[in-house]
């Protein structure tokens, strides 16, 4: 009966704005952008119904190179902006753009909170450990020791592990990418964007002004298969150049461990399966750190429950199906009246 | 059923009902003022409540009260000093009797007086017994024992018993002024359908209160009066407080306007009764949200009206100063968005169930940089409906925050309304950007300077906002100095340019011109009202103006001011009202500053009006 | 040489203040700050050392209660207080008191700070799962369902658990109580204090007039041993009437269950010995939940590390040794000068 | 090593360097205000950079610029327009080249006018070709080429060679104003210690630059000039930005309190230079705290000052905004803390490198209810050190929070200061309570009306305090009505009261009457002050009057203001100061707004008064 018109599915390039892109040149932010870019094409996204919210800081400039809607909104407020679109319009598919200072810093209690209700969206946390925007101060995600315009002795705070906290917080859905993974981070974004509910995906970013190379201990060529290992629901979590290396539980220290298969009667059969619904799991991974061990990405945890605002629209149909003509004198006309005669 | 008893008539009534915050106080309150509202009797009501949630048992700090005016006048005020306190407790005597008016008079529960709820109280001997009340009038009456005779074969611990107090006093006061107890048993059987016991219990309790006063010769004692029914205009009538009112306006502002609301709130003392009104009505579509605090409130109403919603949020001083900074981005991003903001006594915590206009500042002037934005205040419970419709219109015509201002007073008291109807009240539809062609986010409307409000799903408006300065043409980010001087003047002629679209200022009370005016806003608007009006029945010359429109003022408004020879402005708060108005006008305007967490009483006024005419 | 002047010991009623308790009859905090009384009795507590910072809450009168130094602040903004405090005075003994809408709701963000900083305080976090002090609203705690003045439906928020996100934040001190474990909780309270850092201690208490009852489930006497496990470091994890039931870790799916020992087969030896070192097992325990697992209470997580007050002064000692006399008119010299004659 | 070529002598003179924000034009421009000082000028710079870390490169938006203005005669600001613009590229030259004074000099790097780059700047065709330049004088020098060869010999990359575009400029421009270069090559040499390669290549490019100066036969052109040393007070000198100077002034304030310094900060623009040079200075035993927001950040500094050191935030408007909610507290707990506030242009984050003056009603009213503070503000750079101190002795003196008001150009301007010997400076030691007898929290010094400090950590003075109203002699939670009005009254008078200890305003220039005053605050003083010495000169009856405290008002300044005709307000915002005096003093107060993100120029204010003066 309908005649669907056939819709015509955009390139990477249809997602690009007209704005000059005003990234330091060589930040990792450019391939991020190129990333979304593909995975807005690949997802099928329409332009108009496509919504980008992000809060203060290099990365939050995100919005502006995209032509969908865009709010670049205030320090570290862009999961509450966007829970309020959401329950405006639960249609929207709305993305999340910070960074770590913005996220995690300012903004940490949104995050919790956001992620906790488990409202329908993408939060993309750009982690570059750094302040870029403001010039260099460490961000609660610098390592000890960091140096910077504000700890020019190093830093002596104990940083905050994005995933680790996504996942105390109650996210349901925490994954992890490289900004320079050019085939992993669509992947994982597209399966964040998959997942109905908030999906929290920390991508490592690097800023080459301010803190060049703080990843390069997982991420550089010469050591990063043996420093990253990239889970998959239902495979093995192996590792390293030929595979040879995965992780196996101890169970008495109730701790990962990395082995190498074939070695100290080590089989293939030690090495653990990952599965993706088990949140102990999940925050062993996260926890992982090179040099002992190595960074996990990929879908580190994803089990759906029911999202937030679905719920309260599920609500508000069930209220509105008892009283299906909202007469609103009626509602002012309720409990005690008595009339005044002329 | 008239009972035959001779009854004094009385033009109006101030009656405070003061206990214990377990008393049940607030209760009775509301139940007097239902069935008083039924009589015809026009009528306003304050509660007076702690900040404890249940504080000891006997204390001083735990004393709640609920006074009513009633009368067959109009009512302005809940009243200043009471006629009649009733007083439970030793604690609420001592608490209370200092506002008791001369030769008033207290009815007590003497079987509450023992020597512990004595010592509890301060007292250090009995002031029944010690002369204390001499200069008024008493009823000593031990409604303890008499309730609990009452109820006796209800089969009621003995506890459960004297929780019905309050109903054998209400039934008491019920008689006192020949009120119809048939609501308050109906209104019983229905709140206690699940426990008939304590329905039958709470009735026997109201029936013998009402007993005792047919029976105990208190018609004799001069205690039995009528008072008639006020002339109102006719019409359909319900008793509201401004939380209600308020969250109604919103419900209809959204209606009228066609919009879906979303409304986010952190909860806080006196605002969280808008949210709970509001909670209570999503079979009509409204969308609340609770959020983590007050920054997330308004940042999820910001979002909300970017999509589309009317987006909305309410909350107090130190919630409204949490939102400043998300503020300041829907000035700079010019979308609709109401801020209601219920004032209360600070700084800071302060006096958090006690009232205070002292916000005023905070509202106009309380962000970063220039930042104007349009500010309108309630001045009574039902006003606040309006106000509230008022609010909304002016947020989405011109595309700005419109903070609200109400007050603890005006929260919590509760008064006669007549409820409008909806399908008669103007609408403002509005209409949401479709047009791709010439379409640029900040392209601003001729007329009201607003920008198009062009929300995300629209297929061909695609486009980004934010807090950075934006080309005036374009929207695009602009760092241009000419621009940048043109934005702030834009924003700030918005904003102005409201004053085209609002009434003139008007006199309330009075002549255009004069002595003395006495300019108001907010919740003074009774003890002013009712004061000039006393003042200007004994020949005074002195004319009563209400300001509704905060910011900005109506045009008009220095002119007018002009016009009188003094310019007195009552507020609760240390002149902020009069900054304003200085400023504004170089009129040598000035104060008349309580700041005691009490609303003015109607004779502070007129002793203030009086020393400035020398009368 | 020196002669130490032996200080009287206080009782616990020495550490009452003078100010009438402004709680409800019967609210559950009358039990924590017996508790507290008696905690700071056999700690040996000076009042004049002793600092309570609180936020906006029922819990947050708590201060006004003790005869110490006491600080009646903000909402959720007593974390951060504290830290100025500890800055400013690293000898000071600082506690601080919230309550779940306090602590988790507005305040959340700076629980999380101070949490990976690990500033040297006590956070006793009252858990009543509702707004007791605005009048019964839900909480970020509040369980799914609940109906409170804001959510006459039910809320349909994933509550936060306290336990999980602290440490998910990097906290390293973590444990629980109940407000009426007469013993329990003030062992535990001890512990916190013992503990250099920040210790958070989640109290499960009772608000009668807004939600009375809520914990039954594990606290109410006939449910309590089967409800409840009180876990001790170095001590199998058991717990039941007779102690006979315990905890056993299900290595294939990386989970806790709870066994009879000498049911189908389970020996004491497989009941799990706690290690309050290990994050992962903490994360375990504070994850189970009535009906199928009990309600751990106790030490959950303690693992101490360098606290950032103690760090800066570290740096500031390090630096001032360096430069003894810190002559400040040398400081407006650094650096290019020169001189105008006359 | 003078040269002999023949020099103009010159009064003074603005020269700006702008260029790509990698081209170090920053740096050069520093450099060569340090050696303009060492040669005995007085000086102002001004740096306009972008919010962008590193733009790419040749964009328009991308362009850095550092301005300065040095002379033989006292120098008041960086200059109105340029009478030399360095522009490094096509970008630069595009977004400079319409400040330059007609007639003015151009020094364009013609080897970086490739068609690429005109393009990039959006240049349709060449300005050096098509008659562009035609209204000023040029020099087109292919820097570029030239630094290439300079330094050819250093084995740099060609990438690394062209950095040392900027040295060989800096040579030039150094010659033509005869210039010492050693003060350079010694920093070079200190600075690339670690890497002597770069060190050498700087200095062949610096000196390659100067040579080309005496070689040219520039002098002949007439761009060779001599500036005379400006008659300073003597003394020992340097250069100072607002941000050093605020940090330092909070150091020595601290000291001479004899109390430590707690500094807590979220970084934001342009106010974390503050936090960065007092995180430099631990060696001073100075505690820096990044806290993990603004709230955080104001709540750590009221816990500091709670436990007996000097609390002190520092912050942008967006940043003020957030820390409303807490100075309330602040003010409801009646504790010292410097608050100081680096404005930036907005609305919301608005155009955060640009410089404005609006936050001075958010410092004054921005709180809930009736808060009052202190507020002072800073003129210069080098008055920011001054005004910290200033700020840091009332703060605790009168237990009161105390914002500073500076702004981005303050923050980044750099200007000649004569060090202060700080053993000379008055001292104004704290004494924090210890005597337990007769403590009450809140019990008020007679005089001050400031309440004890009694410190955590000191027996016997237990007690707890918090933002519940208090009452006025014990200290405990109150909430009588009273109380209440009093209490509020008291925070009132005490603020209103350090106008007692503040010195009577003066007239920085002019009479104490006449036909019109000029009244300023903050960084404005350089324009107007420069604006109205000018028109003195002229013969105009007009005066400069500069304000420090903004609230309270200085109690002589109505009257001041009352002795002259008009009075004109230059301020970088829509009229906020004006707003506070024509409502403190009914006066009509006249503004002059200025909101573009740019100083003032002195011919604006000059225009303006003659104006005023009709003349
Ligand atoms: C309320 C407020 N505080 C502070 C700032 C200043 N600020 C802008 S971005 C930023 C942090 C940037 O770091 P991050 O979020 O990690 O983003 P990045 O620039 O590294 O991508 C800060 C502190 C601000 N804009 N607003
Ligand atoms: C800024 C601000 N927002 C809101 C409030 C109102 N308020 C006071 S206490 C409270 C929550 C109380 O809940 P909780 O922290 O769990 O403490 P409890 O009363 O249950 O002990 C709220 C919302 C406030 N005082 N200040
Ligand atoms: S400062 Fe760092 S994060 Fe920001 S744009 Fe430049 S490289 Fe990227
Ligand atoms: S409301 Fe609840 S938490 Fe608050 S004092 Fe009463 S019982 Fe305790
Ligand atoms: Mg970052
Ligand atoms: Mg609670």
């Amino acid at each position: 009966m309908h005649s669907v018109m056939p819709v015509e599915k955009l390139a990477p390039q249809d997602f690009a704005s007209d704005q000059e892109v005003r990234w330091c040149p060589g930040c990792g932010d450019y391939a991020i952008l190129k990333a979304l870019l593909r995975t807005l094409a690949e997802i099928g996204a329409t332009k108009e119904k496509t919504v980008f919210i992000s809060g203060i800081g290099c990365a939050s400039r995100f919005p502006y190179y995209i032509s969908s809607y865009g709010f670049h909104t205030i320090h570290g407020r862009a999961p509450a902006i966007a829970t309020g679109v959401k329950l405006a319009n639960p249609d929207l598919d709305v993305w999340v753009v910070v960074g770590d200072g913005d996220g995690l810093s300012i903004g940490g209690n949104h995050m919790l909170h956001v992620l906790r209700r488990n409202v329908d969206m993408q939060i993309l946390l750009f982690n570059n450990e750094v302040y870029g925007l403001t010039k260099g101060q460490y961000s609660p995600t610098s390592r000890m020791g960091t140096r910077s315009p504000s700890t020019p002795q190093g830093s002596v705070e104990n940083p905050v592990s994005a995933a680790a906290f996504a996942l105390g917080s109650g996210g349901r859905f925490v994954a992890r990418s490289v900004d320079t993974l050019r085939d992993h981070l669509p992947e994982v974004l597209k399966r964040a964007h998959a997942h109905r509910g908030a999906s929290f995906v920390e991508i490592f970013q690097n800023c080459l002004v301010y803190n060049d190379g703080v990843f390069a201990d997982f991420t550089a060529k010469e050591v990063a298969a043996d420093a990253q290992i990239h889970v998959a629901h239902g495979r093995p979590l192996v590792f390293g150049a030929d595979r040879g290396r995965g992780l196996r539980l101890n169970p008495g220290a109730i701790e990962l461990e990395a082995v190498t298969i074939g070695e100290d009667g080590v089989r293939e059969a030690d090495v653990l399966v990952h599965d993706e619904t088990n949140r102990t799991l999940a925050t062993m991974l996260a926890a992982m750190e090179p040099p002992h061990l190595p960074v996990a990405l990929g879908v580190l945890y994803c089990d759906p429950a029911p999202s937030y605002e679905r719920s309260v629209m599920a609500q508000i149909d069930e209220a509105t199906s008892r009283l299906p003509n909202g007469d609103l004198n009626a509602l002012l006309r309720q409990g005690h009246t008595w009339r005044v005669e002329a | 059923m008239p009972s035959l008893v001779p009854r004094e008539e009385l033009e109006a009534v101030v009656v405070r009902f003061a206990g214990d915050s377990g008393d049940g106080m607030q209760l009775i309150g509301g139940r007097f003022a239902q069935v008083t509202a039924l009589a015809g009797n026009d009528l306003a009501t304050f509660s007076d409540f702690p900040a404890e949630i249940r504080a000891p048992a006997g204390t001083t700090f735990g004393v709640s009260a609920y006074q009513i005016n009633f009368g067959s006048r109009v009512i302005k005020t809940s009243g200043d000093a009471p006629d009649v306190l009733v007083a439970m407790n030793p604690a609420a005597l001592r608490v209370e009797l200092e506002g008791l008016r001369d030769g008033g008079l207290v009815i007590v529960d003497s079987g509450a007086f023992t020597e512990r709820s004595l010592h509890k109280a301060g007292y250090e001997s009995n002031p029944l017994a010690d002369g204390g009340l001499a200069k008024y009038r008493t009823l000593e009456i031990d409604v303890s024992k008499l309730t609990l005779e009452a109820v006796k074969d209800s089969g009621l611990s003995r506890k459960e018993a004297l929780r019905c107090r309050n109903m054998w006093t209400l039934g008491l006061v019920s008689w006192m002024y020949g009120r119809d107890r048939q609501p308050t048993i109906d209104w019983l059987h229905e709140k206690f359908a699940a426990r008939p016991e304590l329905a039958a219990a709470n009735v026997a309790a109201l029936d013998a209160g009402h007993a005792f006063g047919e029976t105990a010769e208190l018609a004799e004692a001069g205690h039995a009066y009528t008072v008639e029914p006020a002339h109102l205009t006719p019409g359909l009538y319900r008793t509201v407080t401004g939380g209600e009112a308020l969250a109604w306006g919103l419900v209809i502002g959204a209606h009228l306007a066609g919009l879906k609301l979303v409304f986010s709130s952190y909860p806080i003392t006196p605002a969280s009764q808008v949210l709970h009104t509001l909670a209570n009505l999503r079979q009509y579509g409204v969308v609340t949200f609770q959020a983590e605090d007050e920054i997330a409130a308004i940042c999820a109403s910001i979002g909300a009206s970017y999509a589309g919603s009317l987006g909305v949020t309410s909350t107090s001083g130190p919630g409204l100063a949490l939102k400043a900074e998300a503020l300041g981005l829907a000035v700079s991003a010019e979308l609709p968005l109401v801020v209601v903001d219920s004032q209360r006594a600070g700084p800071s915590t302060g006096m958090p169930t006690k009232t205070e206009q002292s916000d005023l500042h905070q509202a106009v002037f309380g962000r970063s940089s220039d930042s104007p934005l349009v500010v309108v205040s309630a001045r009574s419970p039902s006003d606040c409906f309006e106000t509230a419709i008022e609010a909304v219109r002016i947020a989405i015509k011109y595309m700005t925050p419109v903070i609200v201002l109400s007050d603890t007073y005006i929260a919590n008291a509760a008064e006669p309304w007549m409820i409008p109807d909806v399908d008669g009240l103007p609408r403002f539809p509005v209409k949401h950007r479709t047009e791709p062609a010439g379409f640029h986010p900040y392209l601003r409307d001729a007329a009201t300077l607003a920008r198009p409000w062009a929300v995300p799903g629209t297929p061909g408006l695609e486009h980004r906002i934010g807090g950075l300065e934006k080309d005036f043409a374009s929207g695009d980010i602009s760092y241009d100095p000419a621009n940048h001087q043109r934005m702030t003047e834009a924003r700030a002629a918005k904003i102005a340019g409201v004053a085209d679209d609002i009434p003139p200022q008007g006199v309330e009370d009075g002549q255009q011109h004069g002595r003395l005016a006495v300019v108001g806003w907010g919740s003074t608007y009774g003890p002013i009202s009712r004061a000039v009006g006393n003042l200007r029945d004994e020949g005074l010359d002195v004319s009563h103006i209400h300001i509704r429109h905060i910011w900005p003022l109506p045009k008009n408004l220095g002119d007018l001011l002009g016009c009188f020879e003094h310019v007195l402005v009552p507020e609760m708060n240390t002149g902020q009202l009069t900054t304003l108005l200085r400023s504004a006008y170089l009129a040598p305007v000035e104060g008349l500053n309580k700041v005691s967490g009490q609303p003015f009483r109607i004779a502070e006024i007129e002793a203030a009006i009086r020393t400035r005419l020398g009368a």
